[in-house]
């Protein structure tokens, strides 16, 4: 039987791989890619704890994430590609406009 | 209501009617004023004989301030001081109102100028009238309003104006001192009303003030001295003692009839009326007394050493209107109040006669001032020299001019008045000789010798003939004064006005005179005053060089006194250039630099501080998700490691 | 009492306020600049009018808050509508509805962009100015004396001269620093004072000494920078300078009112022991604010800043008269409070008809008007002179009884203070001097003397500064009552005994 | 079995993680995700979620990524310059000091041991999308609605934005 601890340990560390990649990458298409790994990295830690604790209700909790990374996904990519449109790069230090 | 209201009431109406309306008058402003003045005038005259017989007449007109304890009344006094000022104050005043119709014909100013003298008039009217302090403050600022709006009536040129502010600012600071002193009165007696301060002035004559209190001084003063002083500073800006009195000679730059009215006859005497007013609290005190008495002894020989080498007719009159103010002042401070305002009243006339002779000398001379650019006038201008004779035999204390008794009065009081007494008496009789002198040198210069003018050289723009007899409204005012100089002392002395005058004091008046001096002491002060005039004669009737070679002789003492012992420059080098110059640089360096410094210092922090913080604002999402990450992490190693 | 079935209170802050509103439409109209004018002149006056009823329904017998008017506001702070007047605020909201024609009036020629928004802002910041002085709610004050400043931000920003961003932030932020010491004051008052705003209810109360002389140092900054005292001044000739001439008028009249306005409402009655105790430092400030002006002024070469630092000089006074602690002073205050607004507004005005004639506030552009202008320089020489301070016009009576006051509690403060009275007839006298009397050279410019405005705008002023020069006890026995009441707060809590110096 | 499927699984999810970071070409990190997706929902098997397998399949794999790699080709953007940010050494010590620390705190953790499955009378045991269906439609009717609308946001945004119409200042 695997321990409880070692699907947390998994979960961090895909969460750690996830940040970084958000942290680090210049293509936004990659970083919305990395947060997708971030959101994952959560839902397999609800699954775990489910299983674990006979909790169903993390499984829906799973269900919602899901959706709404579907939903980011989709104002996300519309996001950049407004951006190409306008700048002519997906490089993320490219949009700084808001700044004075 | 009584009749004594209309007194005051008439010339305000006549300055509301010529005020309001002055742009309809066009030159007709005499019209309202004067046959007012002269109603005002009558009922003077019916309240000097009412006080006479009766009783003094109290009126409260109305509640004024109250605050608190604090309860002042508008109201009308007139006792036997009163009603006999009023007398002399409405008599000049109407006499100038006259006067003004023919001097200031054709001004462009005309009617307002009727206006301001009806005001005028209404002010000093109140002040003689007035029952308590304030009130006489309030009306003792506001002839000084009057004074500065008249003496600015030629506000184009620049000496007038200048002269009004000199003239206002002065009067200012002595009426700092006047105010302080009120306050005082009302913080030690708890009243301004003049018998309730008499009534209750025994009760604090041994009070003592600490006026360093606030800086841990321990120094006691007589709070009625100290009273006496803070009033007195007052009179001296007022009535233009030393050291406040530079403002009077340059008031001379006012048309000749506020001269007169204002500035020789009635408002600068206000003054002596009020410490005649307040006698009970200077006789209270001996230190004020004397301060008093010396302040009024050297304004009057110092203004009479000025007047010597004077050559602006007016400034000359000027002169020795201080000096005469320095004997009332003098008289005061010796105690013999009802000689003070024995000389107040003839001295009003004559010198009201003395600026308005000066005026018609000036009117028939399109404007020239300068008495070495006169002479010869006597053959033109008969009547005013006449009349101009009479003033300055008067001025000089001739017997029977009215002068004479007064100024007489004035000296024997002196005399008598123990060991310093005789210091003020040698010091009278000297002023009194330099003022023959000077009296004369300016009638002899004028009136007599050859002429020092070229036909037609000062009448640009006016007729162009020579110099003419002014109209009757000038002359005749002339004349009537010329009757008041020849008979007011005599009939002074022959009523015992001292006495009659007495009645309105707390204190009486000695009345037993010792007989012994009297006689010799007058063949003295007569024969300094003809000697000085037989010194004028000789070296001003005649064309002579002696003046010119004394000059020159005596050059420091000459340049002492033809620069009025350099006041004026004094002042400017240790009042006003200081002052202005401390102005600006405070607003330039401490309230521009150091306050609005800081203000606009802390501004400019913020704004720096800010534009370096700013960038840490770079508008790269990573960075700031790489902080907030940074951030987490940080806080969960504090929950791990340092619980 | 009710003004058209609403309670008067009400009616008089909300009908400018409403009426503004109204004006909005006209902001896209083309050529109803006039119209405008007129609706505005209308509004203050029947505003105006409205307020002469509290003259007739008051009573001045009693030192209750009258027309009093009290809804719950927001619940769960306790925060009430409460409105009530005494005769303090009484003469105060009489002279700001007063004024506030006479700023239209003033503005018919300067002002001619943006007509509509002007007025607006004008209306809105009356209602929110007598809003201050009849909240009996601190919360509610705190909302009407934050909204003045709006309006009052726009009118010198937008309608300014040349410098007026500067003037206008630096008024804006100086102030609102100042406030927000007074909302922690109040803050703290709440809970200290039993969880109520409610103003009358928090004077009742006894505070600790140490929270005392806090709160009283917060409310210090607050008001210190609106009468403006001494240090906190530099605003204030700043924005009287970039102000067009209806913004100084309101500044100068109404606005430093309200520092002095709250020292008297809130610090003494609230704090009366920390009030003793800051005495001796209030009283330093304001002597040299007296002085200090007065030497600011004499450096002036602007009519504008010469005009503004002797504001700072007659508020000097105000302080001091506020607190000597006798009835005189603080009688003399509200007095001063009074005839400054009166004369001080005057003054504005005509430096405003001045200026627009010439675009020129600069004394070496002027001499010798009186020439061409007769009618106007009778004018300006007579409130001049009510500024200096002549016997017989306003301002006196209030100076005199301030250093009456002050001479009662020490006599070396009073001396102090009079010697400002002496500068003041230097300044006004140079500024006579500069303007009005010497020899008028044509310029480029002409000067007609004044029009029907212009009239319609000093005439009044003209009238009411020789009224309450002649009877000052028509505004003073409106005052007796309530300042009474005042010295008795303040008394009973503390002992004057330590302040009657001199003696 | 369930420790080496763990372990399988769990490593090529770590690893395709990395790989999606690491590639330089957005097709590529594409493609790794997918794989991660699949292994994520092979560890959704072992631990008894079927259904939410099913969805990761289908959502993620099958509608999200696809439309990824729709964009990735439709900007066709060539990847120049760096391809990490300034900022990266920093993210990288930051990462390993975290991962410190997690570990530190698992190692650090007490977790429950697995609790036993509770016996419900009468009532025969449902399967896991049995009894998703009935909690989601009961207890969590409501946010499931709300998730709809979320959608219907979504989409609605999606288009507009997509449309292109909107002018940026």
């Amino acid at each position: 039987m695997v321990p409880l601890s070692w699907y947390v340990g998994l979960s961090s560390a895909l969460f750690l791989v996830g940040l970084v990649g958000v942290l680090v990458r210049r293509n936004t298409l990659v970083v919305l890619l990395c947060i997708e790994i971030m959101l994952n990295a959560v839902n397999v830690n609800f699954v775990a704890f489910s299983k674990y604790q006979h909790v169903i209700d993390a499984q829906i909790l799973v269900f919602f994430v899901i959706t709404v990374a579907a939903a980011e996904v989709a104002i996300g990519l519309g996001i950049i590609i407004s951006l190409f449109r306008l700048k002519g790069s997906v490089n993320i230090d490219d949009f700084n406009i808001l700044k004075l | 209501m009584s009749f004594y209201v209309l007194i005051p009431l008439l010339p305000l109406i006549g300055f509301l009617i010529t005020g309001i309306f002055w742009p309809y008058f066009k030159g007709k402003g005499h019209i309202v004023t004067v046959p007012l003045m002269i109603a005002s005038w009558v009922l003077s005259l019916r309240a000097f004989s009412e006080t006479m017989s009766g009783p003094s007449v109290h009126l409260k007109l109305f509640d004024w301030i109250d605050s608190g304890s604090f309860h002042v009344a508008i109201s009308l006094m007139v006792d036997h001081l009163t009603a006999i000022m009023l007398v002399m104050v409405t008599t000049v005043s109407t006499l100038v109102h006259i006067y003004t119709v023919g001097y200031m014909k054709d001004d462009s100013g005309y009617d307002r100028f009727f206006a301001y003298i009806s005001l005028f008039t209404f002010s000093m009217i109140m002040l003689l009238m007035s029952d308590n302090l304030l009130e006489l403050f309030v009306f003792w600022e506001a002839v000084g309003f009057c004074s500065y709006i008249l003496i600015v009536h030629w506000y184009e040129r620049k000496p007038s104006w200048v002269a009004a502010n000199k003239a206002f600012i002065m009067n200012r600071i002595g009426d700092f001192g006047f105010m302080l002193g009120i306050l005082l009165v009302y913080v030690v007696f708890g009243t301004l009303n003049y018998s309730e301060i008499f009534q209750k002035l025994p009760a604090h004559i041994h009070d003592s003030i600490n006026l360093w209190s606030a800086f841990n001084g321990t120094t006691h003063y007589s709070v009625i001295t100290v009273i006496a002083l803070l009033l007195f500073v007052g009179a001296v800006g007022k009535s233009a003692q030393l050291p406040l009195h530079p403002w009077l000679p340059d008031a001379m730059e006012g048309p000749t009839p506020i001269s007169a009215l204002i500035h020789a006859a009635t408002m600068v005497t206000a003054g002596i009326f009020m410490i005649v007013r307040l006698n009970p609290i200077y006789n209270a005190s001996a230190v004020a007394m004397s301060v008093v008495a010396w302040t009024g002894a050297l304004t009057a020989v110092v203004a009479a050493t000025i007047a010597l080498t004077q050559r602006d007719i007016k400034k000359i009159v000027a002169y020795s209107t201080m000096s005469q103010l320095g004997y009332m002042v003098m008289a005061c401070g010796i105690g013999a109040y009802g000689a003070g305002i024995f000389h107040l009243l003839t001295h009003g006339f004559f010198k009201a006669l003395l600026f308005l002779g000066a005026g018609s000398v000036i009117h028939s001379m399109s404007g020239e001032q300068d008495i070495f650019r006169m002479g010869g006038l006597s053959r033109a201008m008969k009547i005013t020299f006449a009349t101009m004779m009479i003033g300055s035999l008067a001025l000089s204390g001739i017997p029977p001019f009215a002068g004479f008794y007064s100024k007489d009065l004035i000296l024997s009081e002196a005399f008598q008045s123990g060991p310093t007494g005789h210091i003020f008496w040698m010091i009278g009789v000297l002023t009194a000789m330099l003022t023959a002198f000077y009296t004369f040198r300016l009638v002899f210069v004028v009136f007599l010798g050859k002429e020092n003018f070229s036909e037609g050289e000062h009448h640009h723009g006016h007729e162009g003939h020579a110099p003419h007899e002014s109209p009757l409204v000038m002359t005749f005012p002339l004349i009537f004064l010329s009757f008041m100089a020849l008979t007011a002392g005599w009939a002074g002395n022959h009523y015992d006005i001292v006495g009659f005058l007495s009645q309105s004091m707390t204190v009486p008046h000695p009345t037993a005179r010792p007989e012994l001096s009297e006689d010799s002491l007058k063949a003295i002060s007569v024969i300094v005053g003809l000697v000085g005039i037989l010194l004028a004669y000789f070296l001003y009737a005649k064309p002579s060089t002696v003046p010119q070679r004394m000059a020159h002789q005596f050059k420091r003492l000459y340049s002492l006194s033809l620069n009025k012992w350099f006041f004026d420059e004094f002042y400017d080098l240790v009042f006003v250039k200081p002052t202005i110059f401390l102005s600006f640089l405070l607003w330039k360096e401490v309230d521009k630099g150091v306050i609005d410094g800081i203000v606009n210092g802390v501004a400019e922090f913020c704004q720096t501080s800010a534009a370096s913080l700013r960038r840490l604002q770079t508008g790269q999402l990573q960075n700031y998700a790489l902080v907030m990450a940074i951030g987490l992490f940080g806080m969960v190693s504090v929950f791990l490691f340092i619980r | 009492m009710t003004f058209l079935s609403i309670p008067i209170l009400t009616f008089l802050i909300f009908f400018p306020i409403v009426g503004g509103i109204f004006l909005l439409p006209f902001m896209k109209m083309k050529n109803s600049d006039t119209t405008v004018k007129w609706v505005a002149v209308g509004i203050t006056v029947i505003e105006f009018i409205a307020s002469l009823t509290l003259l007739i329904g008051g009573n001045p017998g009693t030192f209750q808050m009258q027309f009093a008017e009290d809804h719950l506001w927001i619940p769960f702070a306790n925060i009430h509508y409460t409105l009530g007047i005494d005769g303090i605020s009484l003469v105060l909201i009489i002279m700001t509805t007063l004024l506030m024609p006479m700023c239209i009036f003033t503005s018919w020629v300067g002002i001619n962009k943006r007509v509509t928004e002007f007025m607006i802002a004008i209306l809105v910041l009356e209602g929110a100015m007598i809003g201050v002085f009849a909240a009996m709610d601190f919360i509610l004050f705190y909302v009407f004396w934050e909204a003045m400043l709006i309006p009052m931000f726009l009118i010198i920003g937008v309608w300014g001269g040349p410098n007026r961003i500067y003037a206008t932030i630096k008024f804006f932020l100086y102030t609102l620093a100042g406030s927000l010491f007074l909302l922690l004051a109040i803050i703290s008052l709440y809970f200290e004072g039993g969880h109520t705003f409610n103003i009358v209810s928090l004077m009742g109360q006894h505070y600790s000494p140490i929270f005392q002389d806090f709160a009283f140092v917060a409310l210090f900054l607050a008001f210190a920078v609106k009468v403006p005292m001494f240090p906190f001044h530099t605003w204030l000739p700043d924005a009287h300078v970039e102000a067009p001439t209806a913004g100084s008028v309101i500044l100068a009249s109404v606005m430093l009112k309200m520092g002095a306005y709250g020292f008297i409402r809130f610090s003494l009655p609230m704090f009366p022991k920390a009030s003793v105790f800051f005495t001796g430092f209030i009283f330093a400030l304001s002597l040299i604010g007296i002085i200090w002006g007065a030497m600011m002024a004499l450096a002036q070469e602007d009519m504008k800043k010469l005009i503004a630092y002797s504001s700072v000089s007659h508020m000097g006074f105000v302080t001091l008269g506020i607190f000597v602690f006798n009835a005189q002073g603080v009688e003399g205050a509200i007095l001063q409070m009074i005839n400054h607004g009166v004369t001080t507004g005057a003054l504005f005005l005509c430096v405003g008809v001045l200026y627009d004639r010439t675009h020129s506030r600069l004394l070496s552009d002027y001499g010798g008007i009186a020439k061409v202008m007769p009618v106007f320089s009778t004018m300006l020489v007579i409130f001049s002179l009510s500024s200096l301070g002549l016997p017989g016009l306003n301002s006196f009576v209030g100076e005199f009884l301030v250093l009456l006051g002050a001479f009662r509690a020490n006599a070396a403060v009073g001396v102090i203070a009079a010697i400002g009275i002496i500068l003041a007839a230097l300044y006004m006298l140079y500024l006579l001097s500069k303007v009005v009397w010497g020899k008028y050279e044509p310029r480029s410019w002409a000067l007609p003397d004044m029009n029907r405005y212009e009239w319609a705008s000093l005439l009044p002023l003209l009238v009411i500064v020789v009224w309450l020069g002649v009877q000052p006890n028509a505004l003073l026995s409106m005052l007796h009552v309530s300042v009474t009441h005042l010295l008795g707060q303040v008394s009973s809590a503390s002992p004057l005994a330590s302040l009657s110096g001199g003696f | 079995m369930e420790i080496l499927s763990f372990v399988y699984f769990g490593g090529a999810i770590l690893l395709s993680a990395l790989m999606v970071v690491i590639f330089k070409n957005p097709l590529y990190s594409a493609m790794s995700l997918l794989s991660m997706f699949a292994h994520v929902a092979g560890l959704y098997v072992i631990l008894e979620a079927e259904f939410l397998a099913g969805v990761q399949l289908l959502v993620y794999a099958g509608a999200i990524l696809v439309l990824y790699i729709f964009v990735v080709m439709l900007l066709n953007v060539q990847t120049q310059g760096r391809v990490l940010q300034k900022q990266a050494p920093v993210v990288f010590g930051a990462a390993v000091v975290a991962a410190v620390e997690v570990a530190f705190l698992i190692s650090r953790s007490h977790f429950y041991p697995e609790l036993p499955p509770v016996p419900q009378p009468g009532v025969p045991p449902l399967g896991n999308t049995e009894m998703i269906g009935m909690v989601l439609y009961t207890k969590y009717l409501f946010p499931f609605e709300i998730a709809s609308l979320v959608l219907l946001i979504a989409l609605v945004g999606a288009i507009v934005m997509a449309k292109g119409k909107l002018k940026f200042r």
